[in-house]
């Protein structure tokens, strides 16, 4: 079966690429030193990359709080933030030519994924320029050409359209793997059952990344499922699946790096289970009484963003001035996202009906 | 087993939400009945997703106020097997949105036990869900879809757009042998006001006359009712005199009370938030034109939403759900038409 | 990508079975286009549940013609899935009963992807179906849910009723980029015919006249057309001339082929083998009221299921769906009318 | 909560009754003797009720096949010949106060719980007299006065109305059991999944009696599932779980009896995989064109009613007089249900319509 591969385009800044191979052992010490130093250099240079996309979400957000309740944006809205590292590490071990699917806690996923924050905006504020024309909001991000076939707001509802471009993938002889996250409540719906057993009967390139913040809105991990060993049920399957710490993004890159290639490798279907927190309410309209402040508290000191620069001042990676510097251009991307949000239009009233059929200037065959 | 609804502290003159109105119901009916219990996703602690059964679970225990991992399939099919064997379940499914998941159970079991056993098996179920648009939650969480729970035959089909309404339509509805589903419209819940009325018992079949009128009948139910209303207001400035019916059972309708108000009126138009094609709106005017051919002066009119996925941006959404002004504009065709 | 169609060997003057035909479409689609393949619960060694897929699995190879497990959310969904990544699948749900089981993902991924993602993505997928009663299967198995596909907006539906339709409607849907969904009839499979017309290309919008007449239209679609033909010939044995129109596509509807009708008719009965109540007829009436009102002379009738899960015994199931002599009676009663 | 207890019928003949328990130690040699012996008639008995009701679903469905060919019989028939001691054996370890969810491959289930063969075959006559006055036909038997609440025909359909049947039990504290049905293929749909994992969190007196005759349909149980061991993917909701040869009665009986046993005892459901295997093809239109003879051959050769007589005539407890004897009764079993079903009247058309609403005589408080 053949098939046009899309083009997928090239990383935009912001986004996280894979750490160069370490320097292979040579006799020549000198070079051998050299290749070390530029080695540590790459090393260096990802860590600050992974910081910089846990920051651009982290700030993303927190404006968006404040955008909420400034009635800028509306509808639903479900924040990422306390989870950065999931997102963050896995991006980094995919390829542009990977196929991401998300849920509706979304934002984390698109921007590392490199949609550009200025388009996921844009989106929140319902405008034209958004990355879905304003069609989609929060819940509904899509940017096909990065191949991040968005945001769906039923719970598990992603995960057999992840299966089909995962099989898609197989049937078409590419080498692409489909990652698909969905949460710890997504696990108890019919849907994830179904779609484990068919990914791992037909061994499809399927990473199901199971972000599981032991919650489901306001039901505890342990009031929705009878075993809680999410990644021993998924093993059930026949896939090679684990636990990872969702807060360390260094860790899940690994995991995922690891997972990814045994995907890669023809291996079938792998599932990650991301232990993490999401640290404000399930949605804005969330009052959180379900949650102790210290519970909240005690994953807080787990934090991705402060674990991560910790780790790269203890190396020397990273000083005072660069963090703030990397701090300051998050900040500033998202107001510059904000700025051009608000000053672009609407789509027309005129245009509602477009987009449910395809029009025929669209059509390929 | 004692059905006798208690009295629940809210009187007669008391000033309450719509959520609260049903809230204090489903307290009565908890308080009422050992086999009622309410079941579904994040009604206990966190008090249901739109805070309808607040303080339910801290009052009654988590035995009968039941938090459920996302299974709307199998925890729909439980309420259903639980009523069978002789419990009142109560089943929350947090919005229509979701029973997609649930439609199986509830059209092949819950509508079809009675009849498939010839009679032996009873399903007294009531499932609860919130629905509509409005609130610009996009596609996949801004469905009307009760035009298709009310094709089933077997179910019996509440939209509740009073506070009265939905403080009193549950006690019979659980007293029903057979299931029951009841639509809260999202853009209710916070409708506030006084009981009108009080608590007394409701019936279940009739639709109500919530404006008199003379010139026009707009027929509408659920979300749909406060547009429908501030229609007639601006029609009523025009000086069109429109008669608002409130459907309040959408299965089974109250063909009665319609076509009494269309022999009068000789003018219809029916107000629907649902999809155009295919709509209960569809049903009612069929219903008309095969029941009152003859006094219809024109034909009936249709307010539904654009036959598109509801979208996110607010003008878009606002664009595609009927508004009062549009269903003014409708019912001044009707009126101003041949005839 | 190669869309053309190949010949498949059965040609113009070929006696077959609308089994057979739709095999002859599947056989040429397959063979046309590499992106194309069969997917659902035993399509392969067993031939499908109602044989249509026979002898394809050895033919094409387990790649292309695929059996799943019963899983029928997870293998609709990875279906729309494998659309938007560009493959063009054919998924077979066994019947429309067991489609509430995949309802979320049609209304909610296939057809909303595309308005959703601001025409980003395309969904070319088409879903097969069995559906209908009148062969005992019982209340859990006769379902007839043609119309509640037609109310979504984003997908189009179709009901092939007669050999030319089953033979020649696959490949213009799977030349639509956006979903399609095949209703086929299972009294219909043994229908045994010539191919009248041909292979040809058949367009996917327009409503069929398959008897002219002048007194009344009869409208109908599907598995109802045989019954409703054989209605016009009881009619036309008391000297009343209907005209019997094929929707042919449930979604979108042929408005024009109607009213054209109407207007010359000024009768019109509705044939739908749906629960009556919200059914597609239901929508049929309302547009012909809507559009054609002062053109009729009769209110229209709408010939309609009982309000009850379909029996397994006989001479109740026979009781409970529309049949050629109440089709003819509402004719009648349509043409007797005043007027 | 507490609530009516449904009183159950005395079970009829040809129900299987439990084996009373046998004797204990004592002093009085004798008496011992004698105890043993009429232990040993108890046992000899119970296996004979256990030969008496497979025989009955036997030669009840070999009459089926003619009687479909006869167009008496007429919609979906689901044959159960070759798995009689599933049911046997199961209904065996229940007691009448249990409840029983079934399959649309269901005239074992309901024989074996002592719905009569004559209010079977009536319904499937479509007569007023069936147990769901014709409405219901082969798929669709129901006798609440015996607790067996139905044929279900979408598949995994039942298995949350059982669950649900099973919360009441619970809630009432009553400390029935209630068994379901279901089969391979089942286990593939979400609603197996869902169902296990609410079962296993609320400790529901459940028993899930997954009837694993190796295909769905025409689908191979490789074809369906990942991992084909069914049990142990049973066993990751943290529920007991383990295979039955379901080709021998007394292993079938001996698993569901322990099963029983720790549900009543307030463990929570259990999951019980027989392996057996199906002798016709799936319903009456298939040709079974996807199994082979030789196949189905070695199947036969492990027949469960052989492989009872064969264990019963070597312990001395049936002599062919005997066999001829119980088999003979099962068919004028059979032919009495068939005569009266052929006799019997129809539903009146006029009653269309009802046991849509429960109509006011029947309603209950
Ligand atoms: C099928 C379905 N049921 C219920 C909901 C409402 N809902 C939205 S998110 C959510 C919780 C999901 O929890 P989880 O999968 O753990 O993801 P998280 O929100 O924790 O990231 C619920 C119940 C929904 N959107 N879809
Ligand atoms: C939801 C659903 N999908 C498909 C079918 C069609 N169907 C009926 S039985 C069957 C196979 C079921 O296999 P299994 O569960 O192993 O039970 P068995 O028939 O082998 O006893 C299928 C596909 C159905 N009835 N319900
Ligand atoms: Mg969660
Ligand atoms: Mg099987």
């Amino acid at each position: 079966m053949t098939g046009t591969r899309k083009r997928t385009p090239k990383a935009e800044p912001g986004t996280v690429k894979a750490v160069p191979d370490t320097a292979k052992a040579t006799p020549d010490t000198a070079k051998a030193a050299e290749r070390a130093a530029r080695a540590d250099d790459a090393v260096a240079k990802h860590h600050s990359d992974l910081l910089a996309t846990m920051l651009l979400i982290r700030r993303f957000e927190e404006r968006c709080v404040e955008l909420y309740s400034a009635a800028k944006i509306r509808g639903f809205v479900h924040l990422y933030i306390g989870e950065e590292a999931v997102a963050t590490g896995i991006e980094a071990a995919l390829a542009p030519e990977d196929a991401v699917v998300s849920t509706y806690r979304e934002h984390g996923h698109a921007l590392a994924r490199g949609v550009p924050a200025a388009s996921v905006m844009a989106e929140m504020y319902g405008k034209s320029t958004g990355c879905s024309g304003g069609r989609g909001g929060s819940m509904h991000l899509f940017d096909v050409r990065r191949r991040f076939y968005g945001g769906n707001a039923i719970v598990a509802g992603g995960l057999p359209l992840a299966a089909g471009i995962a099989l898609a993938e197989k049937l078409r002889g590419s080498d692409a793997v489909v990652c698909c996250y969905f949460g710890d409540g997504a696990f108890a719906e019919g849907e994830f059952h179904e779609t484990a057993n068919l990914a791992a009967l037909w061994d499809l390139p399927l990473l199901l990344a199971c972000e599981n913040n032991l919650y489901a809105m306001g039901t505890p991990l342990a009031v929705e499922h009878a075993q809680t060993d999410l990644a021993m049920r998924a093993a059930s399957y026949g896939m090679p699946a684990w636990a990872v710490d969702g807060m360390d993004v260094l860790a899940v890159e690994s995991a995922a790096r690891r997972a990814v290639d045994g995907i890669r490798a023809g291996h079938g279907p792998h599932f990650l289970e991301l232990r993490t927190f999401r640290y404000r309410a399930h949605s804005m309209y969330d009052p959180d009484r379900y949650r102790t402040k210290t519970e909240i508290e005690q994953w807080r000191a787990h934090d991705p963003i402060t674990a991560l620069t910790e780790r790269m001042r203890n190396a020397g990676e990273l000083d005072e001035a660069t963090y703030e510097d990397l701090d300051a251009r998050a900040q500033q991307e998202v107001a510059r996202a904000e700025a051009a949000a608000e000053s672009a239009p609407v789509e027309p009233v005129g245009d509602l009906l477009r987009h449910i059929h395809t029009e025929p200037a669209e059509a390929q065959p | 087993m004692n059905n006798v609804s208690n009295a629940s502290g809210v009187s007669k003159q008391t000033k309450l939400t719509y959520r609260e109105a049903l809230r204090a119901a489903l307290r009565d009916a908890l308080a009422a009945d050992e086999r009622v219990f309410l079941m579904g996703e994040d009604v206990g602690k966190y008090g249901g997703a739109f805070g309808v059964s607040l303080g339910l679970v801290e009052e009654f225990g988590t035995e009968r106020v039941r938090d459920t991992p996302l299974s709307e399939s199998a925890f729909t099919g439980m309420g259903i097997g639980a009523a069978i064997a002789g419990l009142r379940p109560i089943v929350e499914i947090m919005t229509v949105n979701f029973s997609m998941l649930a439609l199986d159970q509830i059209l092949n079991n819950a509508a079809t036990l009675r009849h498939m056993s010839n009679g032996q098996l009873s399903v007294p179920l009531v499932i609860r869900m919130t629905t509509g648009a409005g609130r610009q939650l996009a596609a996949q969480h801004s469905h009307s879809l009760e035009g298709w729970y009310a094709h089933i035959p077997g179910i019996r089909v509440l939209a509740p757009a009073t506070l009265r309404d939905a403080r009193a339509m549950l006690a019979p509805a659980l007293a029903d042998p057979d299931p029951v589903i009841i639509f809260e419209h999202g853009s209710l819940y916070n409708l506030a006001g006084e009981l009108d009325g009080g608590e007394g018992p409701v019936d279940l079949t009739s639709a109500a006359v919530r404006r008199s009128g003379t010139d026009v009948t707009l027929i509408t139910y659920g979300g749909s009712l406060p547009k429908t209303l501030a229609a007639a207001d601006l029609l009523a400035a025009d000086g069109i005199e429109a008669e608002v019916i409130d459907l309040r059972s959408l299965r089974p309708l109250d063909d009665a009370t319609i076509m009494a108000s269309v022999a009068r009126t000789h003018r219809a138009v029916v107000v629907d938030e649902a999809w155009r094609t295919g709509s209960l709106a569809a049903e009612i005017t069929a219903r008309i034109t095969e029941q009152a051919f003859y006094e219809l002066d024109a034909p009936v009119g249709r307010v539904c939403s654009a036959e598109v996925p509801i979208p996110y941006a607010g003008h878009l959404e606002e664009a595609a759900l009927p508004q009062a002004a549009g269903i003014a504009a409708a019912a001044r065709e009707a009126v101003g038409g041949h005839g």
